[in-house]
This record gives structure tokens, C-alpha cells and sequence, in this order.
């Protein structure tokens, strides 16, 4: 099981915050991606049309980021901190 | 020491004081000769509308690993002598505190370009979002130039 | 009129608060977005002598008169909403606040400008002096860098 | 009368910080310089290789400015302010 994560504009779009998947001892970003065009489109194009960043494990992660059972991945859309 | 380190990278809900985090970073040396702080407000315009109020959203440990990489980047970068940053989270009035930068060193050349820097990186780097509230609802700001 | 433009360059003996000059620039406009400040600070090391005490004179009249043209020009030329000089003279001890600047502006990038160069031209046109104080006696700052 | 002032290491090289001078209803900085070469020979040499800065009324001069009855004239060694 890993743990995917949606932040600011995605929890919109995803319709959560948080979610648990079974993807097998492993995966990578790109496959994830794929089970997501499936059930959340929108996400998964996003994801590989780099409108988003990925993270693995708090990592900054790209498509062949390995991801092992456990981890958590979160969806990034573009930051916008520090005021201006 | 690791208590040392992490207070001077802070996402925080609460206000924070200028003058106290100035304080804070003097202790770190006798030989401070200058002070480069970055303070971002709430400012109630952007891009023509008027804004009544912000939000900020962070993805908690990854935004504190980011700052504390960025401090640590920005202090052997420059060579200054310390850097703190603290970040504000959740609901921001106009004219409010949002984010500070303190950089300290021997000399002021330094701390104004890790200074600069430092905002710039955080900008980049750092995962926080801004949710900006105005007349016609509710928006995530995608991207700030 | 006169008496906040005073108020926002000044010369004195006492020490200042950073957090209360930002919240009093902080007054001049709902759209300030990014604040950049200076502060000059007594350090123990110079030119490798350790320095105990340093003392500041000015020549009244003319520096408060400097200051408030380079304040002026600040605002103009790099088109900031406001920003505030306070230079302390007198006797200052390691670790005291000596000189700040305050640039408040809408975005990030003019105030970096802004209170980098106010800095320099501080140190270049206003008659203001340092006296240090080491181990081997009393020396006439005559020319920084 | 003019008003002279000395400041920061001038004013132990002088032996003073002020003094009042009568130099006739004008002068120019270049002839005050030649002046004070007789009673205070290190500022007037200081004045003439440009060591010090002069002032006139608290604007800054130079070996032609002219100088006014009742006009204050200061003598100021490079600044230090800032501090760094």
C-alpha cells in the first residue's frame, strides 16, 4: 500500500486529500500515472503532462522515480509561497 | 543542537517578531556586522483585483527539509554566518506578516545576495500554496512570476 | 506633513525597534508586498583587531539633510512606496543595532535594490562618524570599503 | 564672521571643534584654505590635497564655492557611517 497525497488546487480536482492504493512491492511514477488516467484523468494527465510535480517520500520524484510499498507520494501543483 | 537548527526553520500559524528574530541571530556570533531581512506582506491587490484575505497551505516535512536545505545552502553559499526562515500557514489578513528571511554576516554585501536568493529559492523550491480570497471567490495562485 | 516626514529619518542616541519602523511603514499602504531592511550592527573584529566599543558623531543639520535626500531619491528612483533611515550616534557596544533602512515596496526586486544602494550612498554622502575602541586606543574610522 | 567646525579626527588635529573667523563680506574656499595654512598649516594642506571634504551651509563645496558673512563652514574627514 502506498499513500498519495493532493495539495491546494489538486484536493479540488481529486475530490480528496489523501488516498491509499495497492500497487505490488513496486512501481514507478510513470505506471502510477497510468492507473491514475483511469480512475482520476484529470491527475494523471496532469502528471504526465508535467503540469504537476510529484514527490516520493518528500522527494522531488520524475516518471521513473521507483516507488516501494510504503512510500508516500504526493501531487504538487505550483507553488506559490512567500507572498510575491 | 538539532532544537537549534530547527527553530531557525519555522512553518508556523502564529505572527512572529521581527525584532526577536534579529535577536535571535545576533547570539549566533560577535562578529555580525550586518543584517539583510526580507519581510513579505499580505498586499491587498494582485493583478488588478482586490484581495480580502490569504491562505496558506504547506506539505508538512517537505517544506521544513526545503528550508532547512535552503539555510544551509544559502550560509556556505554566501558565506554568512546564519540564516533563519519562517513561513506563515493558514488565514493572512492584508498588511499581515507571510514569510521572513534573516540572513547575517560579517559584511552587508553577502547578506543582501543570500538574502535574495534565499526568497527567490523558497519561491521555487519550497511546497506551499496561496489561496487568495477576493470579490469573485475563492483561488489557488499557480504561479507568481 | 513635516513631522511624518521626520519621523521616517532620524539621527539619535537611543536604540530603535525594527518590528515598530516596519509597522509604522507598514501604515503608508495597503499594497506593500515585499520589505526589505538593513541593519548595521557592532561587530568585535576589524582588520583583525577586536574592537570593545565604538562611539558615532554626525553634523547635525547636514546629515538629517543628506538622509532625507537619499530617502527621497530611494522612493523616486526605484520606485518603492516608502522608506525610513534611523543612524544612531553616540556610544554603541558590540551587538547593538548602528544604522537601519527600511524599503517597502509592492514586489521584492526594487526594495532588494532599493535598500542595497540607500546603504551605500549612506556611507558615501552623509557626515556621519565611527570612533573604535580596541585594546590599543582610540582610532578615527577613515575610510570602509 | 563665518562659523568654522571641525569634525571626528579634525577636531583633535585642530585643537578644536569650532571657531569663528572674520573673512570680510566674501571669500572663497580656495582663499580660506591659504588662510588657515598660516594658523592651522595641517587643515589648510588637508583642504588644498583634498583630504577633507568642505561644507558650506551644509552643502558640499569646493575650492571655488564662495563664502558669505555669517555662512558655516565645515571640514569633514572621510565618513565612516553605516557601520560596515
Amino acid at each position: 500500500m502506498i499513500t498519495l497525497k493532493y495539495f491546494a488546487s489538486l484536493k479540488t480536482i481529486a475530490g480528496k486529500e489523501e488516498e491509499r492504493l495497492d500497487v505490488g512491492s513496486e512501481t514507478t511514477v510513470q505506471k502510477l500515472s497510468e492507473t491514475l488516467l483511469q480512475s482520476s484523468p484529470q491527475i494523471g494527465e496532469m502528471i504526465q503532462g508535467k503540469k504537476v510535480m510529484v514527490s516520493v517520500n518528500q522527494d522531488v520524484a520524475d516518471l521513473n522515480t521507483v516507488i516501494h510499498d510504503g512510500d508516500e507520494v504526493a501531487f504538487l501543483p505550483p507553488f506559490s509561497g512567500g507572498s510575491l | 543542537m538539532r532544537t537549534i537548527m530547527e527553530s531557525k526553520v519555522r512553518i508556523q500559524r502564529e505572527d512572529f517578531s521581527v525584532t526577536g528574530e534579529i535577536e535571535a541571530i545576533k547570539k549566533s556570533s560577535r562578529n555580525i556586522g550586518g543584517i539583510t531581512v526580507f519581510l513579505g506582506t499580505g498586499r491587498e491587490l494582485s493583478k488588478g483585483e482586490n484581495i480580502s484575505k490569504l491562505n496558506f497551505e504547506h506539505y508538512p516535512k517537505m517544506a521544513e527539509k526545503k528550508l532547512e536545505e535552503l539555510r544551509v545552502k544559502a550560509i556556505e553559499d554566501f558565506k554568512i554566518i546564519d540564516m533563519s526562515i519562517i513561513h506563515r500557514i493558514g488565514e493572512i489578513d492584508i498588511g499581515e506578516n507571510i514569510v521572513l528571511i534573516v540572513a547575517a554576516g560579517e559584511h552587508r554585501a553577502e547578506t543582501f545576495k543570500a538574502c535574495e536568493w534565499a526568497i527567490a529559492e523558497l519561491k521555487r523550491t519550497t511546497p506551499i500554496w496561496k489561496r487568495e480570497t477576493t470579490s469573485t471567490g475563492e483561488v489557488w495562485v499557480q504561479a507568481t512570476p
